[in-house]
């Protein structure tokens, strides 16, 4: 009898321990079965080639963990990406400094998150709403700054950045990494970020231990907003194109990613590390499917399934109860 | 000897790290009153859990009825005949009381008789002597108190042959206390067998037959509430003797320096409220539940904007805005809510306990964490926190156990104006000593407390002075708590 | 040269009074399938400079490509009483109820760009089957002629289930197909998106490392192709033949790095359109069809075409 | 001091009439504005024709008022409209009966909503992930089912409940006020409806008190999968073709129309009256935007700032506090 007690003890230590690593052993499973799946996948070039592209949705993915975090949504970050890669593209191909053009446009995102972030804080409306409505209109927007049309020609110092490399290693991932790293340490170690997990957790009980939930709200917003920002203009510097219809549905990836990176919709719970995974095995996918050749179609349905697999075998492996 | 109702053998459960009930053996009687204490993580709520099909056990047996049981949903245990109110209240509170008082009685495909209804829901809460809530009302727009009163009916609404009470007096004053116990006696008569948690030691002696004591998860014992008495269940709950005599203090108030003052404050529950706290004083406010007493303090701190009057801080009028700027001003409050308003279930102990935001928590922007959870295990130790380390969820600490997260969250905060509404709601015998304590050595120190509670000799024990409230005016006032421990029930009820 | 461009903007727009005597007023009802991207943007512009020029009006409404919302679109454009409808379907089959409510308000209705099946007047369009076989053609050409080509083909498609997508695919694969030394390597559908075949043609590349041409249902999803080409230092290897005329791509043919495009002006089709709307209202008649043209530009004739301030290659066919 | 009590309490009193009746008036407020932007707008045959236009989303926002009432939501209606309109116009042009058709049609769309709804309740899933799962996942199917061409050429006895009359009346609008009455007293009078709001407004307590809140749960998602095949399959009929690509995005739009109704996304509150009101409400705001010519690019930016505007109006009038 004793023993049975000690040994379930130790199988509840251990899923605790689990619990903790999931995310990465999930990752290494897709690794290894994608490995398995094509000789192709485990290359250099290919594995920087999933980072590369998994860059844009990457830096959109850790401001909407953010969002997600004080129990928010943020549907309009790829409409803002659009928004902020039409600004900076129109301004460097009216010749103006390439930094500059980048500042203004982060700038643009920014306000964007600010709006957001007023009316779903101070406002009171819920988030879904708020930034479904930014998100139709701020597309709009992008469309008649341009009246529709692409902007092409850009400058070599602007498309260096989404384009470059260091050695090998795409410059954008780099960037990726950097700003996740940026934002992890914020999440943990300063109070901002613990009022982020605060606020998610309880928003009343945060309000009248004296934290400004509103605030809170409104940063996370605006954190959204200036790296949606940022994506959309790494996104029209990788494509040398400025496109009014870029991103567009990107806020499902991202949403995705968030939560499949272990980040509680109701906020509160989860964080940036599981995002960046969460992105990664969304990658991962996505190019296994296309190495070994699975029609688009089919791609759709088995990845619907993945998502939800993947789910219920954490869960399941995590032992938690609904 | 009586038949067993209830008969729970060798019941076994772990939690992550922890053994919370260890082969538990608890029985009950059939019409018998039952009472189950122990200190706070004893595993009182957990055995409870179990036996309504809340968790699941690692191992043990319960006999319910005569028949092996094993419930795996509240709802099955509800269908066999038992119903629970849980230690934290479990209301839909955007639904009226009616519905209420019948969740979970609807049939998914039947259809709903409104009339009825509020007719069956009008009549339960007449036979426990509480018409005074009105049916349709919002549960949302009920105070704590009377909450607590739908759940009773609830309870009772459900015909059922057990029920389970799991601390339902610790926001009920004195004269709710004693409808409570007139519908226990109710019930008993009509065959109904209870279990009874609570904290509060007298009340065991009022209503029950039979006591059973928890520590750390084993039953220490199981007796005759005849055959036992108060220190010697205290003893059985703590292991060891808790020196009789109370704590003692001698009150340093400053009846010079009034700290914070109200005058003339009306909202829409309280009307015209004057009240004085002085430097170093601990002021009680008593009343019946929804008299008003969380609706001041509600305003002290700026979370209500009263509609007429004005709070001086110091002698200086302030416009608190938000608790916020209640909390710069050097005013901490303990809500009567503790799951919904005191704690984040879902973060640690240190983050819950640090939560307020403080220069002296952060260096140079960064949280300086290892020395945080320094002071946070110091903490833990003092107010005896149940836990494995500061690490641990709040959501999986015992309900007293969060109380005590909340208290020391303003203790390392280090205000000095406290504002306290039901601070030891669940807490146990030994840690609210240990409250006490704190209080006084808070006041001692300068500081000046007000402590909203609806266990009034908990007022007399530690108060300077004492208000009570009714309907949401201040009808009386105690300076002599000796005379107030004669009257002050009365006073409350009868509002004079 | 045709008008069209950023500058012509959406000017009937701006919330102004309805026109309530539309009957000595020339008001032309435009429907089209999105206006999110240039191309469906330029045959609009067209459309609408060339109504204004003739001293009418032309309303127009996106259908933000839903089908749905293009049958609302067209009863309210009859609501508010047009002359005629200029159509651009989002599906051929899809519009009958927007058809049948033109007809029983007796207004003409022209297609254009894609097809529309129902009492229309005319349909004002391209071949896009031949199309797909211009490029096709020279896709041959590039890979040694017929009957010697040789090598793996890249085809990134359009949209799932569109029409213009299966046309393309067919007249391209019916001539690539028949070479025996070609195998074609049909891409992930990228939505005529640019950002799309990038993302794809990432992934292939490292499956296919080898691969001697890539065919883009498009010229925007063969520019992202090409990006990525130059990324791995391909691009001179690696022939690109696609279709539309965008005036990026044609620089690319020039600068050598792409191969082929063929034309599908969209001005011209605008305008095209536009004017068979006006006859319709003034009772001319119409053959069933009305091919705007095409024709397939190269590295020798490209820069015929160039013109940067057009997005789109002009292109009218000499018959006319 | 008695007077401005009393006229305070008209006040509230007033307030409390008008959050009653709160979206009827800003619905007669939109309709008196657009009568004076055109007088085509307020004749028969425009107001018959918003209402055949709303019916299929109409219909999809019923459902989705249910899911969202126990605090789920559904992103697949869209796919499961699509998959439904394409089996049925499949077997229609099959020669199968039309009745049997609609019927195998609607089982599809229920089979999804129990997918849907099992994990979303007994698989201890956020609804949003599991949804936004199928959406992919059912869309792609939908496309494998005939390699995406339209399915057309449907018998006149299937084609009549899209397109036909009563009178002018528009038969599909008579059906949507069908079933809106049916979810309604559903709602109102039967215990499903009352253990909805249960669910929705405190999952564990009703959990503590015996609902069977995962079968609750459950029945919500089935009813709006149900009901968005019935949607596909009208919108087919409405169409007379079966297309793959149907109902793209209807997701949002039902959201909004939810939103805009009063219901709360954190469920427990709100219902199906407002539900109805919010489709005709942004139904209204389309229609005139087209009667008064405005440019597509335009008409994304006002409807963002209309929903956004109509929700802040509405919360200042209603005086809700944050
Ligand atoms: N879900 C859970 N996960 C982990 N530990 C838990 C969980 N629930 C309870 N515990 C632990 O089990 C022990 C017993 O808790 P329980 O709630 O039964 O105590 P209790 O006797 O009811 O105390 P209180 O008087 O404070 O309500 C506690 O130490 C608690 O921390
Ligand atoms: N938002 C509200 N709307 C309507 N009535 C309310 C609202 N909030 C509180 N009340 C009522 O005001 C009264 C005073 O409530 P309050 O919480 O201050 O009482 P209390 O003395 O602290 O009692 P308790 O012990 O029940 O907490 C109660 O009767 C309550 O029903
Ligand atoms: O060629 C055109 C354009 O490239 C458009 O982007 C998609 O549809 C095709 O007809
Ligand atoms: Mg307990
Ligand atoms: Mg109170």
């Amino acid at each position: 009898m004793g023993v049975g007690i000690k040994s379930r003890i130790a199988t509840l230590r251990l899923r605790e321990q689990f619990k903790k690593y999931n995310l990465a052993i999930l990752l290494i499973v897709f690794i290894i079965v994608a490995s398995s799946l094509s000789n192709k996948f485990f290359t250099i070039s290919n594995l920087f080639n999933i980072i590369q592209q998994s860059s844009v949705v990457g830096i959109i993915t850790l401001g909407m963990t953010y969002v997600i975090l004080v129990a928010g949504i943020d549907l309009s970050v790829g409409s803002t990406a659009a928004f902020s890669g039409m600004v900076s593209t129109i301004l460097i191909s009216q010749h103006l400094p390439v930094i500059m053009s980048i500042v203004v446009a982060i700038f643009a995102g920014a306000i964007i998150g600010l709006i957001n972030g007023w009316f779903s804080s101070y406002g009171g409306l819920p988030s879904f709403i708020v930034t479904l409505a930014t998100m139709v209109a701020v597309r709009g927007a992008t469309f008649i700054l341009t009246n529709g049309t692409p902007i092409y020609g850009l400058s070599s110092g602007f498309t260096f950045i989404g384009t470059g490399t260091i050695g090998q290693f795409p410059i954008s991932g780099a960037i990726w990494i950097i700003i996740t790293l940026v934002l992890l340490i914020i999440s943990k170690y300063t109070g901002y970020g613990r009022n982020l997990y605060a606020v998610g957790g309880n928003p009343e009980a945060s309000y009248l231990s004296g934290i400004k939930v509103n605030f809170v709200v409104l940063i996370a917003f605006t954190i959204s907003g200036i790296l949606s920002a940022f994506a959309g203009i790494l996104l029209a510097s990788w494509l040398t194109v400025g496109q009014p219809t870029a991103a567009t549905g990107v806020e499902l990836n991202a949403i995705a990613a968030v939560v499949l990176g272990g980040t509680s919709l109701f906020g509160g719970k989860g964080g940036i590390l599981g995002s960046f995974i969460g992105v990664l095995l969304m990658a991962v996918i996505t190019n296994i499917f296309n190495l070994v050749g699975l029609g688009s179609y089919y791609q759709s349905v088995f990845m619907g399934v993945i998502i939800v697999g993947a789910l219920m075998m954490n869960k399941y492996l995590v032992g938690e109860k609904s | 000897m009586n038949k067993d109702i209830l008969s729970m053998k060798s019941v076994t459960k772990c939690f992550p790290g922890m053994k919370a009930l260890d082969n538990v053996d608890f029985s009950v009687c059939y019409g018998e009153v039952h009472c189950l204490i122990g200190a706070n993580g004893a595993g009182k709520s957990t055995l409870m859990k179990i036996l309504t099909g809340v968790y699941s056990r690692d191992s043990g047996e319960i006999v319910f009825k005569g028949n092996k049981v094993n419930f795996s949903s509240p709802r099955e245990a509800r269908q066999n005949g038992i119903s629970i109110i849980h230690q934290e209240l479990s209301l839909v509170d955007n639904l009226s009381v009616a519905e209420n008082i019948f969740l979970g009685q609807n049939n998914n495909f039947k259809t709903v008789n409104w009339r009825h209804l509020y007719n069956e829901s009008r009549s339960v809460l007449q036979s426990i002597g509480m018409s005074t809530i009105y049916p349709k009302e919002l549960v949302s727009n009920l105070s704590i108190g009377h909450r607590q009163i739908v759940e009773l009916a609830k309870a009772v609404a459900l015909d059922a042959k057990l029920i389970v009470m799991d601390e339902p007096s610790a926001t009920l004053s004195g004269a709710e206390y004693a409808t409570l116990v007139r519908v226990i006696r109710d019930l008993q008569r009509k065959g109904v067998s209870i279990i009874y948690i609570t904290h509060r030691l007298n009340e065991l002696f009022d209503i029950g037959d039979k006591v059973t004591v928890l520590r750390d998860g084993k039953v220490v014992a199981t007796q005759r509430l005849t055959d036992t008495n108060h220190d010697e269940l205290v003893f059985q709950m703590i292991g060891k003797k808790v020196s009789n005599q109370k704590v003692i203090r001698n009150s340093q108030v400053d009846a010079q320096r009034a700290v914070l003052e109200a005058q003339s404050i009306s909202t829409k529950v309280i009307k015209q409220l004057n009240i004085k706290l002085h430097a170093g004083e601990i002021l009680g406010l008593y009343g019946l539940v929804g008299s008003g007493r969380t609706e001041l303090l509600r305003v002290l701190y700026g979370i209500d904007q009263p509609s007429s009057g004005r709070v001086l801080l110091n002698g200086q009028p302030v416009k608190l805005k938000s608790p916020r700027a209640a909390i710069k001003k050097g005013m901490a409050l303990v809500p009567e809510n503790r799951k919904l308003q005191g704690v984040i279930l879902g973060l640690n102990i240190w983050m819950n306990a640090t939560v307020v935001p403080s220069r002296d928590f952060v260096k140079y922007g960064f949280l300086r964490i290892s020395d945080i959870r320094k002071q946070v295990g110091g903490m833990m130790k003092r107010l005896n926190i149940k836990a494995s380390s500061s690490n641990t969820l709040v959501g999986n600490l015992s309900g007293g156990n969060q109380q005590k997260v909340v208290l020391s969250k303003w203790l390392l905060k280090k205000t000095s104006i406290f504002l306290l509404d039901e601070p030891t709601q669940g807490v146990d015998i030994g840690a609210k000593e240990e409250i006490y304590r704190l209080i006084y050595s808070l006041a001692s120190s300068g500081n000046s407390v007000i402590v909203a509670s609806s266990d009034h000799e908990e007022l007399i024990h530690l108060c300077d002075r004492i208000l009570v409230f009714y309907d949401g005016e201040i009808v009386k006032e105690f300076i002599d708590l000796d005379e107030a421990s004669a009257k002050i029930l009365e006073s409350a009820v009868v509002g004079r | 040269n045709n008008v069209s461009t950023p500058a012509s903007n959406s000017s009937s727009s701006g919330g102004t009074n309805s026109t309530s005597s539309n009957s000595k007023k020339l008001v032309i009802g435009f429907s089209q399938v999105t206006l999110q991207s240039p191309f469906y943007v330029s045959i609009e512009n067209a459309a609408k400079a060339e109504v204004v020029a003739k001293g009418g009006q032309v309303i127009t409404t996106d259908a933000e490509n839903d089908i749905q919302k293009q049958n609302n679109d067209v009863q309210d454009l009859i609501t508010k009483g047009v002359n005629a409808l200029i159509i651009d379907p989002v599906n051929p089959q899809g519009i009958a109820p927007a058809l049948a409510a033109a007809q029983k308000a007796k207004i003409p209705v022209i297609a254009v760009d894609r097809p529309a099946e129902g009492p229309i007047v005319t349909f004002v369009g391209r071949d896009n089957e031949k199309m797909g076989e211009l490029a096709g053609q020279e896709a041959v050409k590039l890979l040694g002629g017929q009957g010697h080509a040789k090598g793996l083909v890249i085809e990134i498609q359009g949209a799932a289930g569109d029409k213009v997508m299966m046309a393309r695919r067919d007249g391209f694969d019916k001539i690539v197909g028949a070479e025996s030394g070609v195998k074609i390597i049909h891409s992930p559908y990228c939505d005529y998106i640019r950002s799309k075949a990038v993302a794809a043609m990432q992934d292939l590349i490292q499956k296919y490392p080898n691969v001697s041409l890539v065919y883009a249902h498009n010229d925007d999803m063969a520019l992202g192709a090409l990006q990525v080409l130059k990324q791995y230092h391909l691009d001179k290897k690696v022939k690109i033949v696609s279709i539309d005329g965008l005036t990026e791509d044609i620089k690319a043919i020039m600068d050598g790095y792409a191969n082929a495009t063929v034309l599908n002006d969209p001005q011209y089709e605008g305008k095209l359109a536009a004017d068979t709307a006006i006859g319709a209202i003034n009772g001319k008649t119409y053959p069933s069809y009305i091919d705007a043209g095409t024709t397939l530009v190269t590295s020798t004739n490209a820069s015929k075409y160039y013109n940067p301030s057009n997005v789109f290659a002009s292109y009218e066919p000499a018959s006319k």
